[in-house]
């Protein structure tokens, strides 16, 4: 029936709940294929029903729910990957780990480059200058200054805010302040122990 | 004043999400502190801009390694891509392309160690198996062979066909009817034909077969439409898989550069480029095959075609072709050497020509150096070294070779191919043969579909004869008459020999992307 | 807790660093401590309330400023300083309370932009902005990248008759009617509240320090004069 | 709103500790903290003392309900009515398990107290429990919650709010009639 693939699709991005799957570009180009096939058979049903047959009429209006429908999917699903692309921005930070940038399209890419942009012009605005507040850190209540951290992988040197550079070996125990380290815990670097 | 400018540069990236290393902060400060307070500011965002196109980070720690890049692209990228209007490519620096079937993208395959010369088995089975894919997904792809979408009305769905793999075939007992298959024309069993694909092989009959247009010869991929019978694949069409223009493939594949040279993107679309050939219009590229030093009439009919071009001075000459009009034996290469020197001099003469004129030399089939297997290396240097000498933009390049002017892009290929495709074709087309060749060259999207002991190849290097995404023009210098084609909005002309009959070749203007024959006359 | 209204500049001549903070400017400021307390309400408020409240930038700048001189103070006293970590940690907890504030606002943004620019373009000229400049701003970019994104992957492929999106009717509002649990801070004059049949009609008088579970619509006004308080 | 919001918030409250070291007054944002002279009590923020405590640099001293006698006083009362009876400290369930986590010894018969706070929890949740169910029965549309502290709420926080939203909308769905029903099904969103 009309608009399968176009459910097909949001299924799809139901599925992978955890997970953003590649960008289904097949899907989305079958999709717009059949509403232009249906547009067209719109079309020339159209002129003859205009004629006087009128029992093109159901047809017609039955296509153009077909399209409204195929329409809806196919925005349902480029507007959800773009939330998913946001939340990344949010939990990664601006670099995409190479296995999510495998799956999104490139005008993903330019979408999430310009947010993150954005977001770093408000961010900038809100203090002024090294004081703005970088809302992506920050994210449960503090509780202690320092932290105890293990590193996983072999960083090397990281310079702490207040400049005295420590060397993150691999499996080496530190203990840091906790608002640098949130960026590098959120990636896996390096790992809280309480 | 330092702490503070460096916490500054530590919350912008942070900011941007980037963890920036101490010795990249350190290269910064070096970098931007002579700058004015808001300069600094101003270059800081560019900075972390283009650290951010350049994709080159896989986490978000900033190294100094891509701070300093950064920074050299940052200054230098108003001049990288316009000034570069003439960029010739040799065959070894083409980037090598594979389609990935699972994700349906043309990925660039990075070897793991470099490519050798001389590749080993697998090597050859990889040739094959990528033109395959390549053109089985092109084919897929086109509208004869894309299923009919729903909804649409009774008429679209007509001539559509299945492609079926041959394994299909083989699977069945029965007779089997309507088939369309690709494949690729083998002599599997002496004298008997064959059409293999990835999945099996079949034989054919070609008894009753009419053959749409195109040179068949072995080891060309074809469209087999016929009857299956008894083991027997019976073809009562034989054609060519349908080529694709470039537009279309950059629809599916993205603009990424596939031609070669070194920007990321691809030039045809850039609209800097664009303009500038628009500005000067008459520019011209002069293409000249089989160009025999060794002879003084050739001599003398290349000082009139200098001094001919020397007020307005084309682009660049192409000259192809054997240098000598004898076989080559070891004296040769001295011989060749002096010859070029003589030719230099006779250009110098020319003061117009040598500033704002490009000398191109691709290697003909039988020059001293190398043997005969495609791609070939450049001449050797000792036969180039006095020529250089005098005339420094002289550009001794491969064969084949890529030029791209512009957002033009041209391949050049000096080989015998039309004479080998003919005698080697499984039926001889009647009408028309340079028509028939640009067909066969767009649709099987590689320069010398031929088997190969007939036109040998490096397997690792096959790819440097690829036509697909197609090229605007294919220039291939053959001994036979020179002859101009189009298919696919892609010109495929052969200068013709200069140096036999009445000395003539072929001018092309990439503004109109038009061809021009012209002849010096035996006078 | 006692109340601390003295000026600032104590507070710098205390660590004996030079900025010192102009007398004037102070005085209308309310004081610090008050500052922070307003503010956690109203981080509790925006966390709990199910739409965008008014901002409060002043607030927010006043605390950021405060956090900023503290910090450079800080920058002067050495690390093992006895009251480095008190101050420090004082710091910390005010940034968590105005990043968190501000995330949730920004949240909020993202979930209901095409409501927001909506109200933004229907607002005359006195009416106060839900949004601050910088958020609208924030909030045109994005609904313009999402949009021009929408259109080059969808939209401009689609027959002509359908490249439009009427953002009517895919806008998010929010739900004025969600239940949210209420603390009077004073007394305030009885509420009708609905309970979504037209009959149903129930008048609810507020008493101080009364807590009261009822639909978000019925005490909006009152939130925005913050008679009442979200739990 | 989690509980580690919540316990932020309890951590505002002050307390009163007897510091072992002398310092003179301290200007904090939130307000000044009277001068420290060992072994005189003193006003500080809860999360302050428990830094402090951390630092062994003084002892907590309990806050004056946080005693036997007035817990089981207040157990008997709740145990009674039948309606929530106010508690001491809006945070008291937090304030419990942070002092006696951060300086078990410094506060008389710990664990008696313990186990007070917790059936005093114990009930209050379980009336809670009780009265949600017996409120969502009668199809109750607004409630009277006095006396319930934020961590008792932020029990209850997603489940009642969510149930009544929706009791709302039905509620909503059934007065109108049934050609209105038509343009809710189709006021699509493509938000998911």
């Amino acid at each position: 029936m009309f608009a399968q693939k176009g459910v097909e699709l949001v299924q799809e991005l139901e599925r992978a709940r955890d997970f953003l799957p590649p960008f289904n570009e097949d899907g989305v180009r079958q999709v717009l294929e059949e509403m232009r096939a249906l547009f067209e058979e719109n079309q020339r049903d159209a002129s003859s029903a205009v004629a006087g047959e009128s029992e093109y009429i159901t047809s017609v209006h039955i296509r153009h729910c077909a399209l409204e429908r195929n329409k809806r999917c196919l925005m349902a699903y480029l507007y959800n990957r773009l939330e998913r692309i946001k939340e990344h921005r949010w939990h990664f930070g601006s670099v995409l780990p190479s296995d999510i940038k495998a799956n999104i399209c490139e005008p993903e890419a330019q979408f999430f480059i310009k947010y993150s942009k954005s977001l770093a012009a408000y961010m900038k605005s809100i203090g002024e200058g090294s004081y703005s507040l970088d809302l992506t850190q920050n994210l449960k209540p503090p509780k202690n200054l320092y932290i105890q951290v293990k590193c996983t992988t072999e960083f090397g040197e990281f310079e702490t805010e207040d400049g005295d550079i420590v060397v993150l070996k691999k499996n080496s125990l530190h203990l840091l302040p906790r608002v640098q380290c949130e960026l590098l815990i959120a990636q896996g670097i390096l790992e809280h122990v309480s | 004043m330092n702490s503070r400018f460096k916490n500054d540069i530590v919350m912008t990236f942070k900011l941007n999400g980037l963890t920036v290393r101490s010795e990249a902060t350190k290269y910064i400060i070096g970098l931007l502190t002579p700058l004015h307070k808001d300069e600094q500011v101003q270059w800081l965002e560019k900075l972390i801009d283009v650290i951010q196109k350049q994709g080159l980070l896989n986490s978000t720690t900033v190294e100094k390694s891509h701070v300093e890049r950064a920074a050299k692209e940052c200054c230098q990228n108003e001049f990288d891509e316009t000034t570069v209007l003439l960029n010739v490519i040799s065959a070894f620096d083409v980037p090598k392309f594979v389609y990935n079937t699972e994700r349906k993208k043309y990925l660039s395959f990075d070897a793991p160690h470099s490519i050798n010369l001389f590749g080993d088995p697998r090597d050859k089975s990889e040739m094959f198996r990528h033109r395959y894919a390549i053109l089985h997904q092109r084919t897929s792809r086109h509208s004869l062979f894309t299923p009919s979408v729903l909804g649409s009305g009774s008429t679209a769905s007509q001539n559509k066909y299945q492609l079926q793999p041959i394994e299909y075939l083989l699977g069945m007992s029965t007779k089997l009817t309507n088939l369309v298959v690709l494949g690729m024309l083998t002599y599997l069993t002496e004298g008997k034909l064959h059409l293999e694909d990835m999945t099996g092989s079949v034989p054919i009959s070609l008894k009753d077969t009419n053959f749409h247009g195109g040179l068949f010869t072995e080891n060309c991929f074809v469209l087999g439409q016929g009857y299956f019978q008894d083991g027997v694949f019976h073809i009562e069409h034989l054609g060519m898989p349908p080529p694709e223009p470039a537009k279309i493939t950059r629809t599916y594949f993205g603009n990424t550069n596939f031609f070669g040279g070194s920007s990321t993107s691809t030039l045809k679309v850039s609209v800097k480029l664009k303009a500038i050939e628009e500005q000067n219009p008459d520019a011209m590229m002069v293409f000249l095959s089989d160009v025999w030093l060794d002879q003084t009439r050739v001599m003398e009919k290349l000082r009139i075609l200098f001094a001919g071009y020397c007020e307005d001075p084309p682009i660049c000459f192409v000259l192809m072709g054997n240098f000598l009009s004898g076989t080559t034996c070891n004296t040769s290469s001295s011989h060749l050497r002096q010859l070029f020197k003589s030719l230099a001099e006779m250009i110098k003469e020319f003061p117009n020509l040598v500033e704002q004129t490009r000398f191109i030399f691709v290697p003909g089939p039988s020059d001293s150096g190398f043997c005969n297997i495609l791609p070939r290396p450049p001449l050797a240097e000792v036969i180039r070294a006095e020529f250089v000498q005098r005339i420094p933009s002289g550009i001794f390049t491969t064969n084949p070779c890529r030029i791209q002017y512009g957002t033009k892009e041209i391949v050049v290929l000096r080989e015998d191919i039309l004479t080998k495709m003919c005698r080697n074709a499984i039926n001889f087309p009647s009408d028309d043969i340079p028509q028939q060749f640009a067909k066969t060259l767009t649709s099987q999207g590689h320069l010398c579909p031929l088997p190969g002991e007939i036109c040998p190849v490096y397997w690792p290097y096959d790819h440097a004869l690829y036509l697909y995404p197609l090229p605007d023009v294919v220039v291939v210098g053959d001994r036979l008459g020179g002859f101009t084609a189009q298919n696919m909005d892609c010109v495929i002309f052969n200068p013709g020999p200069f140096s036999r009959n009445n000395f003539n070749f072929k001018v092309y203007i990439p503004i109109r992307s038009q061809v021009e024959d012209s002849e010096i006359g035996d006078t | 807790m006692a109340s601390y209204s003295g000026n600032l500049t104590q507070l710098s001549d205390l660590f004996g660093t030079a900025d010192t903070i102009s007398e004037t400017e102070d005085a209308e400021f309310l004081s610090a401590s008050e500052a922070v307390k307003k503010l956690e309400e109203s981080w509790l408020n925006e966390m709990l309330a199910p739409e965008l409240l008014s901002p409060q930038t002043e607030l927010v700048d006043c605390l950021l400023e405060q956090t900023k001189n503290m910090e450079e103070n800080l920058m002067a006293i050495s690390k093992s300083d006895f009251r480095f970590a008190l101050h420090r940690m004082e710091v910390e907890r005010i940034r968590y309370v105005v990043t968190s504030y501000l995330r949730i606002r920004l949240e909020k943004i993202e979930k209901f932009l095409g409501y927001l620019l909506n109200n933004e373009n229907k607002r005359q000229r006195n009416e106060p902005s839900l949004l601050t400049e910088d958020e609208l701003k924030f909030a045109q970019e994005l609904n313009s990248n999402t949009e021009t994104h929408l259109k080059t992957l969808g939209l401009r492929h689609m027959p002509t008759n359908m490249r439009e999106i009427n953002t009517q009717k895919f806008i998010t509002t929010p739900n004025r009617d969600s239940y949210v649990f209420v603390c009077v801070k004073d007394d305030a004059p009885s509420v009708l509240v609905s309970d979504g049949t037209s009959e149903g009609e129930i008048e609810v008088e507020l008493l101080k320090n009364s807590q009261h579970l009822l639909p978000y619509r019925s005490i909006s006004s009152l939130l925005q004069n913050n008679t009442v308080n979200l739990l | 709103m989690n509980p580690a919001e919540v316990e932020f918030l309890a951590e505002n409250q002050s307390i009163q500790i007897t510091p072992n070291f002398s310092h003179d007054r301290l200007y904090l944002i939130c307000g000044e903290v009277g001068p420290f002279r060992p072994g005189i009590p003193v006003q500080v923020p809860l999360w302050m003392a428990i830094n402090l405590k951390q630092r062994q640099k003084c002892r907590l001293t309990a806050p004056e309900w946080m005693t036997v006698e007035t817990l089981t006083k207040i157990k008997e009362d709740e145990g009674q009515s039948k309606t929530f009876t106010p508690m001491p400290d809006q945070h008291y369930m937090v304030t419990t398990q942070l002092i006696l986590g951060a300086a078990p010894h410094d506060i008389p018969n710990t664990d008696e107290i313990r186990i007070l706070v917790k059936d005093i929890w114990d009930m209050r949740i379980a009336k809670l429990r009780s009265s949600v169910d017996a409120f969502l029965k009668i199809g109750g549309s607004l409630a009277k919650v006095d006396h319930l502290t934020l961590m008792e709420i932020n029990t209850v926080r997603p489940f009642l709010p969510h149930a009544l939203d929706q009791l709302f909308r039905l509620r909503q769905v059934l007065m109108i009639s049934d050609n209105q029903l038509k343009t809710i099904y189709f006021n699509s969103s493509f938000v998911l």
